[in-house]
């Protein structure tokens, strides 16, 4: 295989960036959805909070996909999206009801449940 | 019938028992209910007693009959399986022989309460699980008894349990119960780890090879003994017998005199050879025997409560039995089982028939006089005293001798010791006797007019058990006094294994006959002397202990004419063993009591801290969760190993 | 790809709870309730008796997704017995007018596919949606009482925490992808093993195996992940909780077992460390936290959060004998919980709860749970306090109750690695724990209350008595059930 | 000093596509902060959306198309119009939520911070190889090859998430449902 293949072959992403800055990268937004997750009292921040952490994996996967030109990586991730699609139906299910009971969905109030 | 059978049969018919009478509680009616609960053990000891001919005809060899195949655990089988051979028949024997005979006493002490049918439902399984406890053949089958009689007492104890100090009474019992089970069971999983199987005979064919004081027998044995301890009411674990006495008497004389108490023993004696190879751990044994022996003693002294004064005698026997094992005379700690199994449980049921009598009084300084009105009590009483005291010809003498006299060949300090405990053993018996069946009576009119014998259920039993107690000592009399140790020669094949793995241990230097019977009437004299001396205090001087709350001063007592000898008693000997033996029993308690409390007080703040974190905000769940994903990661990963 | 129809055929547990899950839904169009209960029950035996047709075999399904053999299937069949004897203490739903019952008995039969995938799974894609379909099944039961506040705020936090560990999941699911470069069992088992061997950094593989295994603890409530259970368990339909406290336990144990023995026993030395602090921790907060609990069911909660304690001692003393033990455990756990819920709803419906206790209307919680509404139980209804004398007794793993044998074969599994101290700390706490479950027992049998005779409907009767029978008889003879092993 | 030095010489070396992947991570990375600190829930949702957008935009350098299209037709199309929706219907505004006390906030971020550094410092060693040029499959991310995996290798998975949809349709419907007496928000 000639160099000049490879290159037009092979995304140039992959060519200059090592998969080690996937890596970090992907960490550093799945930890910034687990402190959204922490810092926040809304239910529903909370829950995209939960979407950022579940996108930060999908990136790792392609991105491992990709560099090892294994599609199975891919097919994994659409599994997610769709998961979280039907995970998503059901939260906001979930929080409408309690919106309805209540009138808000701050998670602090919902605190009757304890020790 | 064949052996197979009946060793099915013993603890069935009990269980039947427990059954009929538990599911049908509130509906059979009240006067079969004695019939059933009574039917089962009877049964059983019949049973035994075919079982024994079966025995005897086999000449006397192990019969092993599996009933199914249990339970596999990895590589591990383990049969249900019963074992029969001398130890076994002895313990069935008095299992179900004075279990019928409390049964019996029962249906007349209870048959006025509430809770009848229950009570003798808890009492016929209580006996199904003690059978279950001397008949298994493993390891496993003997802690499923155990903790079940341990269950069934829990239950007894705080069958009148309107009363809170009856429930914190079983509750105490429980705890410390569990502090010996999680020894013992401890010691069943080292078992298995080190000898892959739980069978008895098994485990003991691998040991014989080992080397003496080899650590992992230790181990084996201190977690077993821990177990014992919790059981069989050894410091520091014997507060709880005393207190077990809130229970119904019947109960006090089967579970926490005659039977369930003396498993610990039974379990040391079951696995002598283990024991035979550990002398260090026997060393540790008769220590603590000792201690308990003489400390519990010490507190009878003191005690006016009838029953607690029984119940200390016990834990003081208990220590002898001890320290008999501990000197490894198996033997004689088996021989004392069964004497004590006899004038003991006498004891407290003619305890039983008094506080009948008394309408539920216990307090010995509102009894006396009882002689007269009850005749029958007083007499089996006196003889069940007797026994105990160690005063020849009857039971008890023979017994304890025994143990002193291995105790002699094995230490002379603990020999002495031992004469101490014997003479302050034979001295509240006989204060207990006379204070409550001699002199004036001291109770109210209302008692007074009450006052009856009992029943013939109740007294039946009394007089069996009071003729067991006169003959129960001739069935190991020692050859210095022309007698065959039948006994002895029974339980000789028992300790074969033990005697070829560390044949150091049996070879002590036999006494001399001379020697033996100058120990005998030494130790018979200081029983009689303590005897006399509690007849002087007592009957001749009609001395009373002081209510607890009064404190008698001494021109009070001038007044009242009583004697200097009694002051000189009350100076010399009651002030400081009562000053002692409360040193004692508040250390003890104390030390009981901070643990108890520690651990009461560390899983309350613990659980404090616990529900604190379970605050009901999502946030800070999800903050310790995080926070122990860090302290995870921080811990599992930041060290010299990954990095290196 | 061809399919071949042995395929097909055994994954009839699988179709058959899928199809009849649906069905339940038109049926739900009937204005009759009548048939709902007796089909849901139909279903699960028609289920039950397919899930052993291939006794004795093992396959591999689909391309190694799948993996059936005995111990699978012996977890199907208690998750499945679970769900039956649940469903069968169903039988007020039909009465209740704010209750759905066709989709919650659908929406169990869907969920009993993805516990049955997680028992199974061979490609970490099929735990995940396993995970996942239970999961939201729960979600959903766990808010089922619409209108009652605690069931709400118990559906929102098992929603927001179950999806907050999914994400964990996902994300050591993905570093394990990363490092090993499949989704396969056995793929990252090798990788594991010829890594181990070789010596090379596997930095990434642990932090994965990590990641995974406490997305994993999470739902099996072991702590200190366990902060959800108590309130969702508490705030839960009791009928759900029963539900959730034994099928989804089971199931999360089946796949952790599963992960453990192929995968990552390869790493033992690197996670047992962890695991025995997790199981430790387990211990010590599940009972040490039930002692102090008012409300039985909330003590049920926290007597979960222990029995998992339990469950993680056998793990960590991963051994051939593990599994066995973990199947008998699940079974017993799962036979006296169901019991002990059967009675408690029985008894929590005959004491509506005065909503004035709980302050404003929506907070109205329906029933009182507490231990006095057990006061005096025994006297009129002796059945039902055998019965729940009998789960109690074996949840303390009292002798000749099924729960001893679970904690016996447990604590030998774990003997045999040598982890003595574990031991000693789980033999200690199951004798706290003896003291809260014969909380119940003492009230039942020894206090005084005012209690009627409550009438139970025959077939709720025979379920509870099976329960009993069956706990006994496994206590009895447990080779019983060990001989299927 | 060393690591920063080969990086700043790689960083020289980089085509468009190299300079993209640092420009579009470090949008993603401040929108996803600003998803997480905003005040007002709609101005969340709308950095989340942005968010999105430029993950697409890493998996399209990433040649992976298929789910780079997925990713806006479900993530930004779906989900986030469902979040929208939801956030609109119940009419949530800004400063709705009291914010949580700083000490808790402080606390969270502090402990999240350690477990980024944590993390970093263990990927940071961690090896986790890199292409092969020999065998690297350019048509990976395609329709055509995920298609064939997903429909073979995948096919049990695939049917068996249509139950998950089952349950979530029958639950958000039995859940969502207004009941009688039911306010109408």
């Amino acid at each position: 295989m000639q160099p000049n293949d490879v290159a037009v072959n092979i995304p140039e992403v992959i060519q200059q960036i090592p998969l080690n800055y996937y890596l970090i990268f992907s960490t550093a937004l799945f930890v910034i959805g687990i402190i959204g997750v922490l810092t926040r009292r809304n239910a529903i921040i909370i829950f995209m909070s939960i979407e950022l952490m579940l996108n930060a994996v999908n990136t790792l996967l392609i991105a491992f996909s990709s560099y090892r030109s294994d599609p199975t990586g891919q097919v994994f991730v659409f599994f997610i999206m769709a998961v979280a699609a039907a995970e998503v139906s059901v939260g906001l299910a979930i929080i409408v009801m309690i919106y309805r009971n209540i009138r808000t969905i701050d998670v602090g109030v919902l605190n009757k449940l304890k020790w | 019938m064949s052996p197979h059978l009946l060793c099915i049969l013993i603890p069935l018919l009990p269980l039947l028992g427990f059954v009929v009478n538990g599911l049908g509680f509130r509906k059979v009616p009240t006067s079969l209910v004695g019939i059933v609960g009574l039917a089962g053990p009877v049964l059983a000891f019949l049973c035994v007693c075919l079982l024994w001919g079966n025995f005897h005809a086999g000449n006397d060899a192990v019969i092993k009959t599996t009933l199914f195949d249990w339970i596999s655990v990895g590589e591990m089988h383990i049969n249900f399986s019963f074992q029969i051979d001398q130890l076994t028949m002895l313990m069935l024997g008095i299992v179900t022989g004075i279990g019928s005979l409390i049964h019996l006493y029962s249906i007349g002490y209870m048959n006025h309460d509430e809770g009848y049918g229950k009570f003798m439902a808890f009492l016929n399984l209580f006996l199904f699980f003690m059978l279950l406890l001397v008949l298994g053949s493993n390891f496993v089958i003997m802690f499923i008894g155990w903790e079940g009689v341990g269950l069934c007492s829990y239950l007894l104890i705080g069958f009148w349990n309107t009363n809170t100090s009856y429930n914190n009474a079983a509750r105490k019992a429980f705890v410390m119960n569990r502090i010996g089970d999680l020894g013992f069971l401890l010691g069943i999983f080292t078992i298995m780890t080190t000898f892959g199987s739980v069978e008895y005979t098994d485990v003991f064919e691998q040991v014989v090879g080992m080397d003496v004081n080899a650590p992992v027998i230790l181990t084996i044995t201190l977690l077993l003994f821990v177990g014992a301890m919790g059981k069989s009411a050894q410091i520091p674990l014997f507060t709880w017998l005393p207190d077990a006495m809130a229970g119904p008497t019947p109960v006090s004389a089967l579970i926490h005199a005659a039977t369930m108490v003396t498993a610990g023993i039974y379990m040391v004696v079951r696995a002598n050879v283990l024991f035979s190879m550990a002398p260090l751990t026997l060393d540790i044994i008769g220590g603590i025997a000792i201690a308990t022996a003489l400390l519990a003693a010490s507190i009878g002294l003191l005690q006016n409560d009838i029953k607690k004064v029984l119940a200390y005698s016990t834990v003081s026997q208990l220590g002898y039995m001890f320290l008999g094992l501990g000197a490894a005379a198996y033997t004689a700690g088996m021989f004392h089982v069964i004497t004590h199994a006899f004038f003991k449980a006498l004891l407290f049921l003619g305890a039983g028939s008094v506080i009948h009598a008394m309408s539920n009084e216990q307090d010995i300084r509102n009894m006396g006089g009882l002689r007269k009105s009850l005749p029958i009590t007083y007499w089996t009483f006196l003889v069940g005293t007797i026994a105990i005291a160690g005063i020849p010809p009857f039971a008890g003498f023979f017994s304890k001798d025994e143990i002193l006299a291995h105790v002699y060949e094995h230490s002379k300090v603990l020999w002495a010791l031992g004469l101490l405990g014997s003479a302050m053993t034979s001295f509240y018996m006989f204060r207990l006797l006379f204070l409550t069946f001699f002199g004036e009576f001291r109770g109210t009119d209302e008692q007074k007019h009450h006052l009856h014998e009992s029943p013939l259920s109740m007294t039946l039993p009394l007089l069996v058990l009071a003729v067991l107690s006169v003959v129960g000592g001739f069935m190991n009399v020692p050859e210095v006094l022309g007698g065959h140790s039948v006994l002895a020669e029974f339980m000789s094949p028992l300790f074969d294994q033990a005697r070829q793995a560390n044949p150091a241990l049996f070879e002590a230097n036999a006494l001399d006959h001379g020697t033996e019977l100058m120990l005998m009437s030494i130790s018979a004299g200081v029983a009689i002397v303590m005897a006399v001396v509690a007849y002087v205090m007592y009957v001749r001087n009609a001395a009373v202990p002081a209510p607890d709350s009064q404190v008698r001063s001494l021109p009070q007592q001038v007044v009242y004419g009583k004697y200097y000898i009694d002051d000189f008693y009350d100076r010399l000997i009651v002030r400081p063993v009562r000053g002692l033996g409360d040193a004692f029993y508040s250390l003890g308690e104390f030390v009981i009591d901070a643990v108890v409390g520690g651990v009461a007080w560390s899983v309350r703040s613990s659980a404090g801290v616990f529900r604190r974190a379970q605050s009901g905000s999502i946030g800070l769940y999800v903050l310790l969760m995080v926070l122990s994903i860090t302290l995870f990661i921080a811990l599992r990963f930041f060290n010299w190993k990954v990095f290196n | 790809m061809t399919f071949q129809t042995y395929d097909c055929l055994q994954m009839l547990p699988i179709i058959l709870l899928s199809l009849s899950g649906i069905a339940l839904l038109f049926l739900g169009f009937q204005k009759s309730r009548a048939l709902l209960l007796p089909a849901t029950l139909l279903f699960l035996v028609i289920a039950f008796v397919a899930n052993f047709l291939d006794w004795g075999k093992t396959y591999m399904y689909f391309r190694d997704m799948l993996l059936v053999n005995n111990l699978a299937m012996i977890f199907t069949g208690v998750v499945l017995l679970s769900t039956f004897m649940v469903v069968s203490l169903s039988g007020s739903l039909a009465d209740d007018e704010d209750a759905q019952p066709a989709e919650y008995y659908a929406i169990l039969l869907f969920s009993l596919v993805g516990a049955i995938m997680m028992i199974g799974f061979e490609n970490l894609i099929m735990l995940f949606v396993g995970v996942e379909i239970l999961s939201v099944a729960m979600y959903i039961l766990t808010g089922s009482d619409k209108r009652n506040l605690r069931s709400n705020e118990a559906a929102l936090k098992y929603f927001l925490m179950g999806a907050f560990a999914t994400g964990i999941l996902l994300f050591g699911i993905a570093l394990l992808y990363g490092a090993t470069g499949s989704f396969v069992l056995s793929g990252i088992g090798n990788y594991a093993h010829s890594a181990t061997n070789a010596g090379g950094s596997m930095l990434l593989f642990y932090v994965g195996m990590f990641m995974l295994l406490i997305g994993m603890l999470f739902k099996v409530s072991a702590a200190p992940f366990h902060f959800w259970t108590p309130d969702v368990y508490d705030g839960a339909p009791s009928l759900f909780t029963a539900y959730m406290s034994t099928v989804v336990k089971t199931a999360g144990f089946a796949a952790l077992l599963r992960i453990l023995s192929v995968s990552f026993s390869g790493v033992y030395d690197f996670w047992w460390v962890a695991m025995a602090v997790v199981t430790v921790l387990t211990l010590l907060i599940g009972n040490i936290t039930a002692v102090y609990q008012a409300s039985f069911k909330r003590m049920m909660a926290y007597s979960s959060i222990s029995h998992a304690g339990y469950l993680l001692i056998g793990l960590v003393g991963l051994s051939q004998a593990s599994k066995p033990a973990i199947a008998f455990y699940s079974l017993a756990y799962s036979l006296s919980t169901i019991a002990a819920f059967g009675v408690l709803m029985l008894v929590a419906r005959n004491r509506p709860l005065n909503a004035a206790v709980f302050g404003d209307q929506t907070t109205l919680a329906r029933t009182d749970e507490h231990y006095d509404a057990f006061n005096g139980l025994a006297r009129k209804n002796p059945l039902l306090g055998f019965v729940m004398a009998v789960s109690m007794l074996s949840l303390a793993g009292i002798p000749l109750t099924a729960g001893f044998w679970g904690k016996f074969m447990v604590f030998s599994a774990a003997a045999d690695r040598g982890a003595v101290w574990l031991l000693v700390v789980a033999v200690l706490m199951s004798a706290v724990g003896i003291y809260y479950y014969f909380r119940v027992v003492i009230a039942m049998y020894f206090r005084e209350g005012q209690t009627d005779t409550i009438r139970v409907a025959p077939f709720y009767r025979i379920v509870l008595i099976a329960a009993t029978v069956l706990t006994l008889a496994l206590g009895l003879l447990p080779n019983l059930f060990q001989g299927l092993i | 000093m060393n690591q920063f030095n080969t990086f700043l010489a790689s960083f020289k070396n980089l085509t468009t596509a190299g300079y993209l992947f640092y420009g579009l991570g470090l949008i993603t990375l401040i929108s996803a902060i600003s998803v997480v600190t905003a005040k007002n829930p709609i101005h969340s949702v709308l950095a989340l959306i942005f968010t999105f957008f430029c993950l697409t935009g890493h998996y399209m350098l990433l040649n992976a198309q298929f789910l780079a299209i997925v990713n806006i037709i479900v993530y930004a199309g779906a989900i986030m119009v469902l979040f929208l929706f939801a956030i609109m219907f119940l009419n949530l505004k800004e400063e709705d939520e009291e914010a949580k006390t700083n000490v808790t906030k402080m606390a969270a971020v502090i402990v999240g911070g350690v477990l980024m550094v944590l993390l970093l410092s263990i990927f940071n060693y961690a090896p986790v190889g890199t292409y092969n040029p020999a065998s690297f499959d350019a048509k990976t991310g395609l329709v055509e090859r995920l298609g064939i995996v997903l429909y073979s290798d995948y096919i049990l998975p695939f049917e068996l998430a249509s139950i998950l949809f089952l349950v979530a349709m029958v639950g958000a419907v039995m859940l969502g449902k207004r009941e009688a007496g039911d306010p109408h928000f």
